[in-house]
């Protein structure tokens, strides 16, 4: 392996400590901070996609680090096998597409005195979901949760806009409880095994004592990063949050926070209480109950919006619910779905809110109905919308359509019909709210007074939308490459 | 009642948290939602420590021969050192956005802030801030 | 474990905890939730637990409660009655704290 | 109707929570999972491995080092949040704290912060730099000199330590703490051992035990000065209150 064996440590920590030299730029050398944040970005992107030439999806092809040398259940271990590194690779792209964005963007919205705070927060986010991810341990993962809540609050308030403040003070009310709730859950855990090492934990579960103790950590467990993925009856913070923060944070948080949520509580389902059956199975019915209600919800209340981006957060809503269906019914076309609906929510929900972003940037629009005739002044922008509304409904070849794919598939062969009319109903709902827009964007003349003059976004807002778009495209046309090792992963999870 | 009774650190514990929780939920005034939220905090971390406590146990310092088997487990207050600095810092964000909300609403509580909501145009422009 | 002591501090701590979440006075509910920091401080040194002790005296009662009452300074000092007065908005009106 | 709804939710919740004390194993059972798994060897073998005598302090810098770079990242973090809600101070520009009062404190306050701040002070530098061998630390350390500086400002006030500690020193030392992580990590890794392994490269075996003390002793320092300039920075962030003198610069 040679030295790729400590690429995972410098993914998560050179993005870490860029993001620490901000305030020192802060004084005078503002402009810095832009390009030193992509670099390091940039270098942690190159790494991570250097290391899918050592990751395979096999049983004992992954890397595990051991940080300063102590043997994992003493130290901590970071372990990524190909499911994380498929992670991983999401956040890295997405997150440096979305600061080459927030370039322009910034400059508007964010004066110019916090600038450095913004790329500060923006790269510390983005290595805590990193190291979230990649993680091996359970109060590590804690650590890194927290890093990423406290960035994304602040991310959220950062315009100092009246209603973002209030948005960002509503989300903290719901998230550090949360996260309390998550301490619980590893103290209870801890409590009943003596170990925080994810691997270690699933050897000591599959004794099964204390069961009770380790059910309870299990419900505190969801319920925690339920907040955060903002599963249905859990959400109230969402909308909110996602539809006032500053638009790429905006793509960041939909297609990227929520996501690692999701992913860290398939993390904990498969790794580290699989072997504990009885309380997975017990708990994954509710928890497929609760994601379905959360997938008609967030599609019937996407349709009724007005503003485009509470339309878009809405719709993230309904589409974690996909996510966490798939994983809640347990088969490896299921989890195959819901591990590429990661990276298919990553790249449409990301282009989504860059779109509302440059609508935002160069008008000032965000009413659905304002957008009317929209393609008349900024087809680009709405080009890209389009594509990666094809995604989001599922229409072949994008990667929407294979994930859906896969998730009917799987719950036809689990058995569970009522979840594959879920789905079905869900995309008809997201139909309905996309193909609107896309109506109105291009179909109808814009009302009087709304498209007169200017042009299309920048070329960096641009390039990055367009970019995501493709990718959903891309994934798409390309899936017979990937899908198959995608597969592979998700039947290691579950063994 | 099981080992309700010898576990009674654990006990208060739970009373705690569910205080702290009575109070981030139930107190419209968002500094108290606020020390509701250490609360809880303190209470996960009065957990964590006995749960890493030993009868006739003592702190895990090597220092003057003592003996590491009477030694109390000294894992959880490791974690717990870093629960302290969560918490601190979480109050410290949660602080600021509380000084600028009651720049901009002039209020501390919960139900006005948010009944000032549905008064409130939608998708204002840039405005308010702190200028 | 089933000294006196531990019991008169873990019983100080639910009348603390119960202190600070009702009192209307948001700066007495700081200072007792200050002094609920100490005895969680004192209690963890019962619980062999030095480092904890010391920290959770600093941050709990030092750092933690100057940044609230600081935060209390600058917004106001009581909590609000439901609903029938309005404050008025503004960041110069302050109401005056003497200590 | 939403209130009782919430009371019932939080009555459940203590029930089942205390419900779920009683089939908790026993506290300060030698027999539980939480004494008899992983922690015999951060008992026995820490003061070897680690070189310190409290082991506390091992575990937070050695085996768990990782989550100790997290912790002060996570602090780090809070006052990268605090300064983008409320802004950085900026120069040219006047400000106020909220004690500008033109009552002071007392003279009593002031005379028994003055005699009191020397031994906090020395207090918590004995606490960093004693962290291996007695109760303390690193951030344990820079706690109590926050802890003291607050003192300061409270007996002084804001306005004068903001002078003490002016900002550009803040601006330099808030960073401190995760740099140091990640610079001894980064020659951990040249060292031929793994991120955080506490060594340099081309250092005899020999020299081993000594440099692993000095390079603790550097992270602890990184730590403490890292964490109270950051507390301090905090306080004075959400204290000042922008009063004019701002468009000229």
């Amino acid at each position: 392996m040679g030295a790729y064996r400590h690429f995972p440590i410098l993914i998560i920590t050179v993005p870490l400590v860029t993001a620490v030299l901000m305030p020192a730029l802060s004084h005078r050398r503002e402009r810095l901070c832009m390009p030193l944040a992509a670099a390091a970005l940039s270098a942690s992107t190159v790494l991570t996609f250097l290391l899918y030439r050592v990751i395979r999806p096999a049983a004992d092809c992954f890397l595990s680090y051991r940080l300063g040398g102590w043997e994992p259940p003493w130290g901590i271990e970071i372990k990524v096998d190909f499911a994380g590194l498929f992670m991983l690779s999401v956040i890295c792209s997405v997150s440096l597409l979305c600061l080459v964005y927030s370039r322009k963007y910034i400059s508007k919205e964010v004066e110019p005195g916090k600038a450095f705070a913004y790329y500060s927060l923006f790269l510390l986010l983005s290595a805590a979901m990193l190291g979230f991810t990649a993680t091996g341990d359970v109060f590590n993962m804690f650590v890194f949760m927290e890093i990423l809540a406290l960035s994304s609050y602040a991310l959220v308030a950062v315009t100092g806009r009246r209603d973002a403040v209030r948005a960002a003070f509503k989300y903290l009310l719901m998230g550090a409880p949360s996260s309390i709730m998550v301490l619980l859950a590893i103290a209870l855990l801890y409590s009943s095994t003596g170990s925080l090492n994810m691997a270690h934990l699933k050897e000591l579960l599959a004794e099964g004592a204390y069961s009770r103790v380790v059910f309870a950590s299990l419900v505190f467990m969801i319920m925690g990063f339920g907040v955060k993925a903002a599963l249905f009856p859990l959400h109230g913070w969402l909308p909110d949050a996602h539809s006032i923060a500053p638009s790429p944070i905006s793509a960041m948080l939909s297609g990227l926070v929520v996501e690692v949520a999701v992913f860290a509580l398939l993390r904990l389902f498969f790794t580290v209480y699989g072997a504990a059956s009885g309380a997975v199975s017990g708990t994954s019915e509710a928890l497929g109950v609760t994601a379905a209600a959360g997938v008609l919800f967030g599609g019937v209340m996407a349709v009724l919006q007005k503003d485009f981006k509470m339309m878009i957060a809405y719709s993230t809503v309904s589409h974690i619910g996909y996510i966490a269906l798939g994983i809640s019914i347990m088969n490896e076309q299921a989890l195959t779905g819901a591990l590429y609906h990661l990276l298919d929510h990553g790249l449409a929900k990301g282009c989504f809110f860059l779109c509302a972003g440059a609508f935002i940037y160069e008008r000032d629009y965000r009413r659905i109905e304002q957008l009317k005739g929209a393609s008349r002044r900024m087809p680009l922008t709405c080009a890209a919308f389009a594509v990666a509304a094809l995604s989001v409904i599922g229409i072949p070849p994008t990667s929407g359509f294979i994930s859906k794919w896969y998730l009917i598939w799987g719950s036809v062969a689990g058995g569970k019909y009522l979840y594959a009319a879920v789905y079905l109903i869900g995309s008809i709902l997201a139909a309905t709210y996309c193909l609107r827009v896309i109506y109105y964007m291009f179909f109808l003349p814009p009302q009087p007074g709304t498209w007169e003059g200017g042009g299309e976004a920048p070329v960096l807002m641009l390039v990055p939308a367009w970019v995501l778009s493709l990718g959903t495209l891309l994934m798409g046309a390309l899936s017979f490459v990937i899908i198959g090792r995608v597969q592979e992963a998700a039947g290691l999870l579950l063994r | 009642m099981g080992r309700l009774l010898d576990n009674y650190h654990y006990a208060v514990a739970a009373v705690l948290f569910c205080t702290g929780f009575y109070s981030v939920i139930m107190r419209p005034n968002i500094i108290k939602k606020i020390i509701g939220l250490n609360i809880m905090e303190t209470s996960v971390f009065l957990l964590l420590v006995s749960l890493g406590w030993k009868e006739g146990g003592i702190a895990p310092i090597h220092a003057g021969g003592a003996e590491a088997a009477s030694m109390v487990n000294p894992l959880p207050q490791a974690l717990i050192l870093t629960g302290i600095v969560v918490a601190v810092s979480t109050t410290a964000v949660a602080l600021s956005l509380v000084i600028l909300l009651y720049r901009q609403y002039g209020t501390l509580d919960v139900d006005r802030l948010m009944r000032e909501e549905e008064l409130e145009v939608p998708a204002a422009g840039p405005e308010g801030g702190e200028g | 474990m089933s000294d006196a002591l531990s019991l008169v501090l873990l019983a100080l701590l639910v009348v603390t905890a119960l202190a600070a979440t009702f009192s209307r006075d948001l700066l007495a509910a700081v200072i007792v939730f200050s002094g609920y920091s100490l005895v969680m401080a004192l209690l963890w040194q019962r619980l062999q637990a030095p480092d904890l002790a010391l920290t959770e005296a600093a941050v709990g009662a030092g750092v933690t409660t100057v940044l609230f009452v600081t935060a209390i300074f600058k917004t106001q000092r009581m909590e609000e009655e439901g609903g029938d007065r309005h404050r008025r908005g503004g960041a110069n009106e302050k109401e005056s704290v003497e200590k | 109707m939403k209130k009782v709804v919430s009371l019932c939710f939080i009555g459940a919740l203590g029930v089942l929570l205390l419900m779920l004390v009683s089939s908790m194993p026993r506290m300060g059972d030698p027999g539980s999972p939480t004494n008899r798994r992983v922690v015999d060897r951060y008992l026995e073998k820490a003061e070897e491995e680690t070189g310190t005598e409290n082991v506390i302090t091992g575990v937070i810098l050695n085996y768990r080092g990782y989550d100790t770079m997290g912790e002060v990242t996570v602090i780090f973090t809070g006052l990268a949040a605090v300064l983008a809600v409320l802004g950085r101070e900026k120069r040219g520009r006047v400000y106020a704290y909220p004690d500008r009062s033109p009552v002071r404190s007392s003279i009593i306050v002031r005379s028994a912060a003055g005699f009191l701040l020397p031994f906090i002070a020395l207090f918590s530098l004995y606490t960093v730099l004693h962290g291996e061998i007695s109760p303390g630390g690193g951030f344990q350390g820079g706690a109590v000199m926050a802890a003291g500086m607050f003192l300061f400002a409270a007996a002084f006030g804001l306005w004068k330590a903001g002078r003490t500690v002016p900002p550009r020193l803040r601006f330099a030392v808030e960073g401190a703490a995760p740099i140091t992580f990640f610079l001894v990590g980064v020659a951990g890794l040249l060292g031929g051992g793994e991120f955080l392994a506490y060594m340099l490269p081309r250092v005899s075996a020999g020299l081993q035990p000594a440099l692993r003390t000095w390079l603790t002793l550097l992270v602890e320092g990184g730590i403490g000065a890292g964490g109270a300039m950051i507390f301090i920075s905090v306080l004075m962030a959400l204290a000042r209150e922008e009063v004019g003198g701002g468009q000229a610069a």
